[in-house]
């Protein structure tokens, strides 16, 4: 019994030969349900969400959208105390919430303006103003209030083996297509150091300066990267309800000392949240998923957190199975960035059985641009995606390139020549061998490092010696070897550029600089965040334009003919 | 030491070099691959300071993100604390893992050990808001 | 000024091994060793890398990062390259039908029926005793239905055969209980029409009539002749808790050797054929008798042949030198068991078929250290220097270990081969490598177990076991009990598993922990301790082990948690003392080589 | 393997209150609020009837002995599962919600731990309830059961997480704060 099995066919009646047709089209394996907003199953237009409210007395928010300070659950009171601006809130909330939809969409208003209207904004008026959005008007939105002008993107680099020189490889030729940041995870746990190493150096050969992740729990996600093995961390979730939060282990209060944490080591951090979460977990509260999810966007920006990744994310499922369920998800993007946090947009999770599904899901994040188009495009082929398969995986990369050239819009990628990502496939395998050989880690053969060069999954890789690997992972760990330690080795095996855009990279933890909202680097190694490439966007003409050597970059494909000779292709 | 920041000041790596130290007191400049390679520069020196903390705070509330500037100050006064600590006290401020008495006792710490009296506050806080809403430590009926 | 920094590395089949030392008139003062994984195949240019990783680690492990070498000391590594290969040589077959002598998990009921088979279907009406066969898909409260509806409708039924696995539960619903065999996969292939015998015995013993050749002679009505013909089928289901046997006119059950190929090794005087389906005895007293062996091939066409010439293939690549050269200078075959399905088997039967395993060696006359000094050369901007003979070296070596005196032999237990050395009275020094070590125990121990899972095997090779018994308490293979404060980890649960420092690690067995440890023990034994033996053997005086005095165990394999033990009880009853190697005091059976380089280089340094 | 030709219903009879077994080999299977009633069949349509038929059989089928409870106060799976292993003789226990989803539990385990979890409930049909049935009942007398081999399927979640989200709602409407967990006999009777 599988998702792709054909639903079962009522018998008997007869059904006509267009409606076998339609009845076998993907789009049919896809699930979908009534709304039920009683009990929060419901996208965002809910008669039980409830009327947008706010009182202060004595410089302290006392009434929140209809509840008063002793009827607060912990949400309610982390919001009112820590993310709504009480100086500011009684007065925006007087604006009338049709005057407010209206200037986010009018290119006249600028950003600086609705960001600092939305700090006095309760959930229920925020949501309030994006029901009167439809979908493109809350693109409209997007494309001005997202925080860093430049849009980039983010991948997944994992094995279904947790084969680190598959992981290595595949973040090389990520890197080298352009994802700004590279996630992975594991399925045994304890490889996790190998994996993250091979990440990094193979990100570090694609480009210099990517950023990259491994998602664990707590405790070794933040010693990875205090070593400096990885650079950033997003899997720390967050929920809309106090019952939710509360099954999830944690508060409002322990996720914010939390944040503090990694700002602490000078180590990146975003939160995670998403629509449907709570109700998937049965706690919804009668509330929507879009209602519920601004009031997680709001706990973020409480927190101090510099960004969120949002989008629905792994419960992207029940969304996708409502009414207006995917403008919702849309929604949530446009609110993480109009308070002005970094938005790593999803359309990361397996979504629809149909290529049309998943791809109108994806326009409102790329045609707009967002922080993070993907939080994670799968850099992988989906079944060695171990975040359990993405929106795209690496059979659409060509696909994507041709969305951007045709549309003329930047979503983060580039198409690479096929000489270029053999060449770096194998230096980083090549760099990773002589890194686990420095560091007396299971040896590479020089036929691993031949099948990654040429690798499309994880089948394609000899297999390794997994408890010799999982010893020398250990070693790893006790041994404390850190990223300054890979600098050195790197250095001294001959791979001196690696090593040097690595050391670039942990000088960073010195300056701080990535700690600043959406903060990526370029190829320069210049920190590029909403204070430096703060996102301009005032109308037509302004903001960010896919123009100059980027769009001549983007007109390429694999597949183009020349017009000077149209007996050939461009290269 | 004050220094007016504005995010034309940023990044500080680029425009503002001259206010950044490791944590052993060495210039940015001078985390350079000889140095690495001849063991001068340490993994100590790879980790940021309080004072850069603070700077960046800065930075976050000239360009209006007033929490993240608190963030970022609450990260200065914790860079003092060992890891396993910061782990411990994360853990202890989970639901329903500590008593009002625990929660005091690491914001007294805080405040008192480490002069981290912006994180003791937010400790202290959670202890009144945990309090309130039934979620300090007890044992959980059966069904 | 400091003395001439001096470093001696062995490279080894899987380790490189180094010892840094200062070396002056008053001899070598060391001052550190270090270990990291050979490069390539020993004895090739490939393990150039691992050297300057070996001389630097020593450096840096010496507080003396990046200073200035005068001498690299390398040994003369002869290539010695291992082959496994491991052939079964009896089968079981089975023509038309006539037996199912499987052992499902859980049979249903007790006894022996004996009738005609009769499909599910066609039940009612039948006169004299049937044994009713069940197809797939059929559900177990509805066969139990049918069967006691025949019951009281008359018909005699006094057994069925089931596909699916439900005998306990059709059992358990019977009116009149019968004995119920069940997971029968080809139970369409069963000849209705014919007489049958359904056999189960109770829970913990086995069954009686079927599996004795009498019993079946009795059930089935044979005449003398009869009986013998079927006596391979009660073999056959000796052991076994339920059975199923069809007699049909034509059926049988045949077991026999199968033809791998043969084996002919040559000595100096003469060379001999024989079949590796005689069995690994056969094959090792062929090789005794031509001693000493110079080559060993397989007969072309035959899995050995096929063994053998992957073996030669591999050298050539290495070695560059022409197959004709190459010598295979070692065989070790070992008889083992392994799980097999049996051809033509309904139900999915193993029977546990004859194997031998084989380890070959081979070496070449032509070391390519000299490619390697001259890249190592190169790399560090010093003079190297290829050193004397392992074997003479490493007996060096071992000869610091405190307490240690001449005579003095060594065993160096590796992954592909066992390799000894004797270093006598006089100062002389002979030295011998023989085929099998590590890997063919792994190979051993996972073919035994039915693991197919090498890495499951390695850990059960390298660890010592235990059973969980509950979450906070297991029991260790010695019968002690650990307890502990904190819950297991759930996949631990109830599991024979390996204690390593990682953790525990579940084995995929259904055996007893005593059953695994038996496996595991004897495949040492076969191969550690036969090899140990055979080896020292070569190098003794007069070829007595009585006249060896002293053995020291080095390399990875004198670490074993048990291998060590058991080398040394074995050589015990011939009056030898064997212990662990430590050489010099400090570095256990490590670094022996390397370390005796040094001494050797400060040794010539003074005598002339 | 088998499969039922017949139509079954399930009645659950309540005998009385849920109590500690003692019973050193016996499972327990633990029911979330609505299995059984008002729900009757799995996120695929697996009849409950078949569900309860092939864990007992599976139990069975090992040489083990089951009991069977319902639970009203909570519709977590853990929870429900943890409860059940706690009045287990043997400690070990199958807790299951209406919609299919399936853990076997151990009593000295943490709460949100496990001896085996079936997470994805349209991927569990009448074989897998037989062979985790099976697997308890080995679990319970102390021996070694190879873990079920779990199935696995990424595009699971477009077709069924709203569908089980939906089904979680309704199970969670069946909560009863004031009932307190009844030992229920299973009876399952052929209606065709």
């Amino acid at each position: 019994m599988t998702a792709v099995e054909p639903r079962p066919q009522t018998a008997e009646v007869r059904a006509s030969k267009r409606t076998e047709i339609l009845e076998n089209r993907p789009v049919n394996l896809d699930g979908f349900v009534e709304e039920w907003p009683e009990k929060g199953l419901v996208a965002m237009e809910s008669d039980f969400d409830p009327q947008p409210s706010i009182r202060v007395e004595g410089g302290r928010i006392v009434e929140l959208d209809g509840r008063t300070r002793e009827q607060f659950d912990f949400m309610d009171t982390f919001i009112a105390d820590h993310a709504i601006d009480v100086d500011t809130c009684e007065q925006a909330m007087a604006i009338e919430s049709v005057e407010i939809a209206r200037m986010l969409v009018d290119p006249r208003t600028s950003r600086a303006d609705v960001v600092a209207l939305g700090r006095g904004l309760t959930p229920a008026k925020i949501l309030d103003v994006v029901k009167l959005m439809n979908v493109v008007e809350i693109m409209m939105g997007m494309q001005k209030v997202r925080s860093r002008r430049t849009p980039a993107n983010q991948a997944h680099s994992t094995s279904a083996k947790d084969n680190p020189i598959q992981v290595a490889a595949d973040a090389a030729e990520a890197a080298v297509r352009g994802f700004a940041e590279l996630e992975t995870t594991l399925g045994v746990l304890r490889y996790a150091p190998l994996v993250a190493i091979g990440l990094q150096v193979g990100g570090q050969v694609g480009r210099g300066g990517v950023l990259t992740q491994c998602a664990l729990e707590e405790a070794t996600e933040l010693d990875l990267g205090m070593r400096g093995i990885t650079a950033y961390a997003e899997t720390i979730s967050i929920y809309g309800t106090e019952s939710v939060f509360v099954d999830g282990d944690d508060t409002p209060w322990s996720k914010a000392f939390l944040a503090s944490a990694y700002a602490s080591r000078g180590i990146k951090m975003r939160f995670t949240s998403g629509t449907g979460s709570e109700v998937q977990m049965g706690n919804a509260e009668g509330r929507s998923m879009l209602f519920l999810e601004i009031r997680c966007i709001l706990m973020a920006k409480g927190a101090g957190v510099q960004g969120l990744q949002n989008g629905s994310i792994s419960c992207i499922g029940v969304p996708g199975a409502v009414p207006g369920g995917i403008r919702a998800v849309a929604a949530e993007n446009l609110v993480a960035s109009w308070m002005d946090l970094e938005c790593a947009s999803g359309n990361d999770q397996s979504f629809s059985h149909s290529a049309m599904r998943r791809t109108s899901r994806l326009v409102p994040q790329l045609f707009s641009g967002t922080d993070f188009v993907c939080s994670g495009y799968s850099g992988v082929p989906n079944k060695d995606n171990m975040f359990a398969g993405s929106n795209l995986d690496t059979e659409d990369y060509d696909d994507w390139n041709t969305i951007q050239r045709d549309m003329q819009v930047d979503g983060g990628l580039r198409h690479v020549r096929e000489d270029v990502i053999l060449q770096v496939r194998n230096k980083a395998a090549r760099a990773l061998q002589a890194v686990f050989a420095e560091l007396d880690l299971p040896a590479i053969t020089d036929e691993e490092v031949e099948a990654a060069t040429y690798a499309d999954s994880s089948d394609d890789y000899p297999d390794r010696d997994v408890l010799a690997d999982l010893e020398g992972a250990r070693s790893v760990m006790e041994r404390g070897v850190t990223g300054l330690d890979l600098v050195k080795v790197l250095e001294r095996s001959g791979f001196g550029d690696v090593a040097e855009n690595y050391l670039q990279v942990l000088r960073q933890r010195v300056s701080g600089d990535l700690l600043q909202t959406a903060a990526i680097f370029t190829g320069d190694f210049v920190p590029l965040a909403a204070v430096n490439d703060a996102n301009d966007y005032a109308g037509p003409g302004t903001g960010y334009r896919l123009s100059g050597e980027r769009w001549e970059e983007l007109k390429k494909l694999r597949h183009v003919t020349s017009a000077e000779n149209p007996e050939e292709e461009v290269v | 030491m004050t220094v007016d920041l504005t995010p034309a000041d940023y990044p500080l790596s680029i425009n503002r070099p001259e206010l950044l130290r490791t944590p052993t007191g060495k210039a940015l400049a001078d985390i350079t691959m000889a140095a690495v390679v001849s063991g001068e520069v340490t993994a100590e020196d790879l980790r940021v300071t309080p004072e850069t903390l603070v700077l960046q705070g800065r930075i976050a509330e000239s360009a209006g993100r007033r929490q993240l500037g608190e963030n970022c100050r609450r990260a200065a006064e914790m860079t003092a604390i060992p890891d396993a600590e910061v782990l411990a006290m994360y853990n202890a401020l989970r639901p329903n893992a500590s008593s009002a008495a625990q929660l005091e006792e690491i914001a007294t710490r805080l405040e008192g050990t480490y002069s981290a009296t912006t994180c003791a506050a937010l400790v202290r806080e959670a202890a009144e808001v945990y309090a309130a809403r039934n979620l300090l430590a007890d044992d959980s009926g059966e069904f | 000024m400091r003395p001439p920094l001096v470093v001696g590395v062995d490279v080894g089949n899987s380790t490189t091994e180094a010892c840094a030392a200062e070396v002056d008139d008053a001899g070598p003062t060391r001052l550190a060793s270090s270990l990291t994984p050979t490069t390539g195949v020993k004895g090739t240019p490939a393990n150039a890398a691992g050297v300057v990783t070996a001389v630097r680690k020593a450096l840096e492990a010496a507080a003396r990062p990046g200073a200035v070498v005068d001498t690299v000391l390398l040994n003369e590594a002869t290539p010695v390259i291992s082959g496994l290969a491991m052939e079964t040589i009896s089968e079981t077959i089975i023509t038309e039908s006539t037996m199912i002598g499987h052992n499902p998990e859980t049979p249903g009921g007790e006894g022996l029926g004996v009738g005609t088979t009769v499909a599910l279907a066609e039940l009612g009406g039948q006169d004299g005793p049937v044994v009713v066969v069940v197809g797939a898909g059929a559900d177990f409260d509805d066969v139990a239905h049918a069967l006691n509806r025949a019951v009281e409708a008359g018909v005699d039924v006094v057994a069925a055969v089931l596909h699916g696995d439900d005998a306990v539960l059709v059992a358990n619903r019977l009116t009149r209980p019968v004995p119920v065999v069940d997971e029968v996969a080809a139970v369409d292939r069963v000849p209705l029409g014919m007489l049958a015998a359904v056999e189960v015995a109770p829970p913990g013993r086995t069954i009686r009539t079927l599996a004795d050749s009498y019993g079946l002679a009795s059930t089935f009505a044979l005449d003398a002749e009869q009986t013998r013909q079927v006596s391979p089928v009660a073999r056959a289901l000796a052991g076994t808790r339920s059975a199923v046997v069809v007699r049909t006119p034509e059926g049988d059950v045949t077991d026999r050797r199968i033809p791998v190929g043969s084996l002919t090794v040559s000595g100096a005087t003469r060379s001999i054929d024989v079949g590796v389906d005689e069995g690994a005895e056969a094959v090792m007293a062929a090789i005794g008798r031509v001693a000493p062996l110079q080559d060993v091939s397989g007969e072309p066409g035959t899995h050995v042949g096929g063994m053998l010439a992957a073996v030669r293939d591999t050298m050539v690549d290495v070695t560059g030198q022409p197959a004709a050269e190459i010598r295979i200078r070692d065989v070790l075959a070992v008889d083992t068991m392994v799980p097999v399905t049996v051809q033509g088997g309904l139900a999915g039967e193993v029977s546990r078929e004859n194997a031998v395993a084989l380890a070959a060696m081979v070496r070449t006359s032509r070391s390519r250290m000299q490619a390697v000094a001259d890249e190592v050369a190169a790399a560090l901007g010093c003079d190297v220097r290829i050193g004397g003979v392992e074997g003479e070296v490493a007996v060096r070596g071992a000869l610091t270990t405190p307490g240690s005196a001449v005579p003095v032999a060594v065993v160096d237990m590796g992954g592909g081969s066992t390799d000894a050395a004797l270093l006598d009275r006089d100062g002389r020094t002979v030295a011998v490598h023989v085929a099998g070590a590590g890997e063919l125990v792994t190979k051993l121990i996972d073919s035994e177990l039915g693991l197919d899972d090498r890495e499951a095997a390695e850990s059960v090779k390298r660890h010592p076991l235990a059973k969980v018994e509950s979450f906070f308490h297991v029991r260790h293979e010695d019968s002690s009990v650990q307890f502990f404060d904190e819950a297991l980890p759930p996949h631990v649960f109830g599991r024979v598993v390996t204690v390593t420092p990682e953790g525990l690690v579940p084995v995929p067995v259904r055996r007893p922990v005593e059953a695994v440890r038996t496996v595991r023990r004897e495949a040492k034994r076969r191969v550690f301790v036969v090899n140990a033996l055979r080896a020292l053997a070569q190098v003794a005086p007069q070829g007595s082990l009585r006249l060896l005095g002293s053995v020291v165990l080095l390399g990875g394999s004198a670490l074993d948690f048990e291998i060590p033990a058991m080398v040394a009880d074995a050589l015990a009853p011939h009056g030898v003392v064997c212990g662990i190697g430590n050489v010099h005091g400090t570095e256990g059976p490590r670094n022996a080589v390397a370390a005796g380089l040094v001494d050797a280089h400060a040794a010539a340094l003074v005598a002339p | 393997m088998t499969t039922a030709t017949g139509t079954r219903t399930l009645t659950l009879r309540e005998i009385g209150p849920a109590e500690r077994g003692t019973r050193p080999e016996e499972v327990v299977i633990a029911l979330s609020p609505a299995f059984g009633d008002p729900f009757t069949k799995t996120i695929v349509d697996v009849p409950h009837a078949e569900v309860i038929r092939q864990l007992l059989a599976g139990i069975e089928e090992q040489g083990g002995v089951a009991r069977t409870i319902k639970v009203y106060r909570t519709a977590d799976l853990a929870a429900i599962a943890h409860f059940g292993a706690k009045l287990s003789g043997s400690g070990i226990a199958v807790g299951i919600l209406a919609r299919g989803t399936t853990v076997v539990h151990q009593r000295d385990l943490a709460r949100l731990s496990n001896l085996e979890l079936f997470p994805q409930a349209p991927l569990l049909d009448a074989e897998v309830f037989r062979m985790i049935g099976a697997n308890a009942a080995q679990y319970a007398q102390s021996r070694s059961p190879r873990p079920v081999p779990t199935r696995n399927d990424q595009m699971a979640r477009p077709r069924w997480q709203a569908k089980a989200a939906l089904l979680h709602l309704k199970e969670f409407e069946c909560i009863d704060h004031a009932r307190a967990a009844v030992e229920v006999e299973p009876v399952i009777t052929r209606v065709d």
